[in-house]
């Protein structure tokens, strides 16, 4: 075995100690299964996260883990396996009830409701909670949480990349959900936009708030995640340990391909 | 009236000049655009023959008579805008419109502003029937064709069983229940009563059952432009009736004839007008009609239309111009036209209504011929080659 | 990132009524009309339930983003409801006596809120020119049962009996039906603000917008667009027989057909089915033009309607009002 | 079943599926431009009023045979079709699905509106000599302008298959049915593709106008009455399929033919149409569609 090839190095982030989630999970996957015809997108995967925890899915592309974040949200109906919330069986929930229970997801691709602006975006997600006045007060408390309070009454069209992205988040956290699915939400900002990511998410984590989070820049799931889950091909590759899995030759040869192919 | 009023209404209402006073103006509606445009255009012709008459007779009273002539683009919303319009322009009587669907708003409208309304065209009974004191009509209701059809088809004789198939519109469905009680009357016995759909265009199914029937009359009422289908796929199937009889509307349209052509040949064909019926004065209006629509054939809706005005006309010259003196001067009018006699009579559950004799023609090489009542028969009753 | 006290004051707000002041200056224009205009009544009615028409098709055409193309059912099951009830020969079998015809209109009201509901369940899971295609079907069904019925007057339609007054006003008199008519408007004008800055109002945006979207925030697109129906399909039915009122007689063939449900979208979009305001200006543009060269253009009349609709989807798909909000008017958006 | 109820049958079988054959070809026009660009022709109807009035004025001016006006009905819809996506809809952008749905019904307003300027609204036909003929065949007797029909719409359809799935531009048509960006990056041009699509689609109607012209009348608002049926055809049949829309037709065809005479014809529309909404709601990809569910 060739000698274990070292990861590019690091970039140093604020060594904040890894919180310790406590309580039992809230959200438990029992062998979700996905398929699409022949094809089996997600193969019996589990897991489960607690509050306050940070859950990794990392894997390279293709390998389910969008598919399997639809599962867990609502959005696909599994072939096979159980999703439970709060020991709640949930599977077959529509993803707006999910929501309601306190389940909340951004997409890859942003999806702002284009001709409302960003103000009223949050608003229409501050709503699943507030009524009148002040949904709009806890919208706009949520925008300048995100750093989006300038742009109140632009419309949402008109946002570049990385404020879409804060618009997608802001208008998650307008949910106060319990559970959060974070799907690609750092990739592509630029390097301080990702550290103002990351220290929301570590103070969400903190705020008791479960997160499952998908992300393809290692440092950051390195650094964020309390558990790791790497997928290929629709199958559990490894899991366990952030720094166990990157370590993992499997998940090398899966991200690096191997040495003689 | 106040100036901002006069201003506005000249604005917004007409945007044709207020003529000199010297005239008396009639008020008239039809469908000049639209789904009927066809028959409006036979109406307008029927008014601009009667008015050239009447002015050339030094007009009414020593004044001469000016047609304010609306359109209401086949739309009933329109046809109420234009009653409004011309009601504002101080108008004694208004004319019109075309289409019983159009025409039952107006009546109504009309009778709560007490302004008189001639109906020239509109077939449906419940028009007169049970009608309104402002609604007079010169040309009959629809059931005065299905009796006189079948009065003659008694006359006829030798034929027992019949079949009735007509548009599922007020007209077509009025048809449908008259023949339902007069056929029996009459004894027929009555094989197969349907209707159709607007816009339907494949009648051969229905055909085909009528075939297998073998009914020994067929009667048609139909939608303005469904009559040449019926008639080329009767031949197209082979159904051959001793008599084959189509009411008014489509098939007494001249287009039925040129789009029919030789397929229309022996059709018995209901209507109350045509240009050789032996009325006084017919042959002349007749070609008068044909002039004014630049050489078309004029169908039964401009000779009404024609007598609609000489009734109009006439009642103002008894009664002047006040709406309500020309109401009370057309309930009693005694007018002999080359359409036939108007006079307005409350019979029968109807008011205001003109009794009008209804024709029976046939399609004899390619025209229509006036085969009943005898008093105005041109011509005999010619059984088809089978 | 320190999280600022959030500055109640001076923030920007979202939650308004939308553009009140154009409102109030169309009602306000609205009102004066019979004093300038007293002899064009039947003119101003018309236009007016037009105009409501127009505003309780955008509750779905527009808010909810769902083009109806047969919503001439609903305005045709107000008209009727209200005129069978109120016939003493026609009275359904439980009724003695003639219903006023306040009563029939709220069951007219709520027969159509019933058939909307039914309607929308069955075709809300499809999207876009699915569902239109459907309202059409949905529409001519109804349409071919009432033709061939004879409860509800079949081809013939019916004539509207007399009606005992309503307050003390004759229902049949053209000036109280002018203020019922404005009253219509009103009443669907202030409902579209209510919703414009309501709950229900950004939940529909948000549907029209992205209904996955929507879902992920806890909206459920097909009860929204439900809940848009039945508000659109009430007023629709009320307008419906408000319009039975002022025609006093109609029949299937005038108050049932597609050309009907079309000319009613077409009102609301040309005048901007995204905005409060648009259908009300789409319908007082249209009916003024359609007036003014009645006799004019006759059969162009309808060929320039094609022209502006062909020209409004290319170039201003949010309409007449869009154009205006575009204009960067000072008197802010009309949305 | 005695002979003349046989006969009877088989004669309201045969001429429901001529006619079934109609619906078929004005659908699968519909069908296809529904399939490549997810647009609805609501003008489709008017299209096909324009095939009968050319038919009609080359008939009246010039005496031209009607089914010889094919040859200049079809390239002309063509044409005016390709002119109408190329520079018309296509301004739509991505807006292209639901705008176009409001662009074509302003078009056919146009369309029905210009022809009644034109022509004038009374109803207009044709007396074409042998259009009354018929062909006897074991008691069924046919019309023989309905047979022609028939055989033009299966040369069409056949034609139209042939060009699908044996030609380059057939493969390039598919692929931009399937994958537009996709089709794109494989250089297929795909707003030439879709105007020649659009441009056939209407030529199928104008076709569809052309054959029904001596069996029939036109008049300026005639396309009103067959765009519903092209609607009912195509969601039969599935959207975009077009074997489906040819089963659709017949489908639709043989059912009116069949309930007008066994049942009523006073609710004949009704059942295409509900059987319209019941596949539109149970099966969107259609009775015969095999394409993914397009909701």
């Amino acid at each position: 075995m060739t000698a274990p090839t070292q990861f590019p190095e690091l970039t140093p982030l604020p060594g904040q100690p890894v919180h310790a989630p406590s309580g039992p999970p809230i959200l438990k996957a029992e062998n979700i299964t996905v398929r699409f015809g022949g094809v089996v997108a997600v193969g019996d995967i589990s897991l489960a996260v607690r509050p306050g925890e940070i859950l990794g899915l990392i894997g390279p592309n293709g390998a389910g883990k969008t598919t399997l974040f639809n599962a867990l949200t609502g959005f696909v109906t599994p072939s096979g396996g159980r999703v439970t919330y709060n020991g709640r069986d949930i599977t077959n929930m529509q993803p707006q009830a999910r929501a309601k229970l306190g389940m909340a997801r951004t997409f890859q691709v942003e999806r702002p409701f284009e001709d409302l602006s960003v103000l009223e975006n949050v608003l229409v997600a501050a709503f699943l909670k507030y009524r009148g006045t002040k949904a709009e007060d806890h919208a706009y408390a949520v925008l300048e949480r995100v750093g989006l309070a300038d742009r109140a009454t632009q419309p949402a069209a008109q946002l570049n990349l990385a404020r879409r992205r804060r618009l997608e988040l802001a208008k998650v956290l307008a949910l106060e959900p319990k559970v959060l699915f974070l799907d690609e939400s750092i990739a592509g900002l630029n390097p301080p936009g990702q550290q103002e990511m990351v220290a929301l998410i570590r103070t969400l984590a903190h705020s008791g708030l479960a997160i499952v989070m998908v992300e393809h820049i290692m440092h950051v799931i390195m650094s964020l995640s309390d558990h790791v889950i790497c997928m290929a091909f629709g199958e559990l590759l490894a899991e366990g340990d952030p720094h166990e899995v990157a370590a993992h030759p499997d998940v090398i040869r899966a991200y690096l391909g191997d040495d003689n192919d | 009236m106040r100036p901002l009023q006069t201003l506005t209404a000249l604005a917004v209402l007409s945007l044709s000049l207020a003529s000199a006073q010297s005239t008396i103006k009639i008020g008239a509606i039809t469908s000049l655009s639209g789904r009927f445009a066809t028959f409006g255009a036979m109406q307008q012709a029927g008014f601009k023959v009667a008015i050239e008459e009447i002015n050339a007779k030094g007009g009414v009273n020593g004044q001469k008579l000016e047609l304010l002539l609306e359109d209401d683009a086949s739309d009933t919303n329109k046809a109420l805008n234009a009653a409004e319009k011309l009601v504002n322009q101080k108008v004694p009587v208004v004319i019109g419109a075309y289409s019983s669907g159009i025409t039952k708003p107006l009546s109504q409208y009309m009778a709560r502003i007490k302004v008189p309304l001639l109906v020239a065209t509109a077939i449906d009974e419940t028009i007169t029937k049970p009608g309104n004191p402002y609604t007079f009509r010169v040309n009959n209701q629809s059931s005065v064709y299905t009796r006189s059809l079948i009065d003659q088809l008694k006359k006829l004789g030798g034929m027992k069983t019949a079949v009735v198939l007509t548009s599922n519109d007020a007209f077509g469905k009025s048809v449908l229940t008259d023949a339902g009680k007069l056929l029996p009357a009459a004894g027929f016995t009555v094989l197969s009563k349907d209707t159709y759909d607007k816009g339907l265009t494949d009648f051969r199914p229905l055909l085909n059952r009528y075939r297998g029937q073998n009914p020994d009359v067929v009667i048609f009422a139909s939608y303005e432009e469904d009559a040449v289908a019926l008639a080329k796929q009767i031949k197209e199937v082979g159904l051959s009736p001793k008599v084959i009889a189509g009411i008014a509307t489509g098939f007494a349209l001249p287009d039925f004839l040129k789009g029919a052509g030789a397929t229309a040949e022996n059709f018995l064909v209901t209507m109350v007008w045509n240009g050789d019926v032996k009325y006084p004065g017919a042959t002349s209006l007749y070609s008068r009609l044909k002039t004014a629509l630049g050489g078309e054939e004029p169908s039964q809706h401009a000779a009404q239309s024609y007598a609609a005005m000489l009734a109009a006309a006439d009642a103002i010259k008894r009664g002047g111009t006040d709406p309500e003196k020309v109401r009370t001067a057309l309930e009693s009018t005694r007018l002999n036209t080359a359409f036939g006699p108007v006079t307005f009579r409350d019979y029968a559950g109807y008011q205001n209504q003109n009794s009008v004799v209804g024709l029976i023609t046939q399609v004899q090489n390619g025209k229509f011929v006036t085969i009943g009542p005898a008093s105005a028969a041109t011509g005999k009753f010619v059984l088809p080659k089978r | 990132m320190t999280a600022t006290a959030p500055s109640t004051r001076s923030r920007p707000r979202a939650l308004t009524f939308g553009n009140v002041w154009l409102s109030v200056a169309l009602v306000a224009i609205l009102f004066i009309y019979p004093f300038v205009f007293g002899k064009a009544m039947n003119f101003g009615i018309s236009t007016l339930l037009f105009a409501g028409f127009a505003m309780s098709w955008n509750i779905l055409g527009g808010w909810a983003g769902q083009t109806s193309l047969g919503h001439a059912a609903l305005l045709g099951i107000g008209a009727y409801s209200m005129t069978l009830l109120a016939t003493p020969e026609r009275l359904p079998p439980f009724l003695t006596s003639p219903l006023a015809p306040w009563w029939g209109a709220l069951i007219g009201m709520v027969i159509a809120v019933a058939v909307a509901a039914v309607w929308g369940w069955l075709t809300f899971r499809l999207q876009g020119s699915y569902f239109a295609l459907s309202s059409i079907a949905v529409a001519l069904v109804i349409r071919l049962v009432v033709i061939n019925s004879n409860w509800t007057g079949g081809a013939e339609g019916l004539f509207m009996p007399d009606l005992p007054k309503f307050f003390g006003f004759d229902l049949f008199d053209r000036e109280t039906e002018y203020w019922l008519a404005f009253g219509f408007v009103v009443l669907t004008l202030v409902i579209t603000h209510l919703i414009r800055r309501s709950r229900m109002g950004y939940a529909l945006q948000a549907v029209r917008e992205d209904e996955d979207g929507a879902r992920a925030l806890g909206i459920d697109p097909a009860r929204m667009k439900l809940l848009a129906f039945m508000l659109s399909a009430a007023l629709m039915a009320l307008g419906g027989s408000l319009y039975a009122l002022y025609l006093q007689a109609f029949e299937p063939h005038t108050i049932l057909e597609l050309p009907l449900s079309i000319q009613i979208a077409l009102l609301a979009i040309i005048g901007g089915r995204t905005t409060i305001q648009g259908p009300l200006v789409g319908a007082l543009v249209l009916s003024i033009f359609g007036e003014v060269f009645r006799n004019v253009f006759s059969n162009a009349n309808l060929l320039i309607y094609g022209v502006l609709i062909l020209l409004v989807t290319l170039f201003a798909p949010q309409g007449i009002m869009g154009l205006f909000n575009r204009a960067g008017s000072k008197l802010g958006t009309a949305r | 079943m005695d002979q003349v109820a046989v006969t009877a049958f088989f004669q309201t079988l045969v001429q429901g599926l001529l006619t079934g054959g109609l619906y078929a070809l004005i659908g699968t026009g519909l069908s296809l431009i529904f399939g490549v660009m997810r647009v609805i022709n609501f003008a489709h109807g008017d299209f096909l009023a324009i095939g009968m009035f050319i038919t009609l004025l080359l008939f009246k001016t010039f005496n031209i045979d009607p089914y010889l006006s094919l040859l200049v009905a079809a390239p002309l819809g063509f044409g005016l079709g390709y002119f109408i996506q190329r520079f018309v809809l296509s301004r739509l952008g991505d807006r292209l699905s639901e705008g176009s749905m409001l662009a074509t019904l302003g078009l056919g307003l146009i369309i029905s509106n210009s022809l009644l300027l034109g022509f004038g609204a009374q109803p207009q036909s044709i007396n074409v000599p042998y259009a009354i003929n018929t062909f006897k065949f074991a008691g069924v007797q046919v019309s023989v302008s309905l047979l022609i029909a028939g055989l033009g719409t299966v040369l069409a359809i056949s034609a139209l298959n042939l060009v699908l799935y044996r030609t380059e531009l057939g493969r390039a048509i598919r692929a931009t049915a399937q994958n537009p960006l996709g089709a794109e990056l494989q250089g297929v041009k795909t707003s030439n593709i879709q105007a020649i699509v659009f441009g056939v689609g209407v030529s199928f109607a104008a076709i569809a106008g052309v054959l029904l012209m001596p069996l029939l009348y036109t008049f300026p608002t005639v396309g009103e009455n067959y765009v519903t049926k092209a609607f009912i055809v195509t969601v039969l049949g599935g959207l975009g399929n077009l074997p489906g829309a040819i089963a659709g037709g017949l489908v639709l065809g043989v059912i009116e033919s069949l309930g007008a005479f066994y049942v009523s014809n006073n609710y004949r529309d009704a059942y295409g149409l509900i059987a319209f909404l019941l596949v539109l709601l149970l099966r969107p990809e259609g009775l015969f569609g095999k394409t993914v569910k397009r909701v």
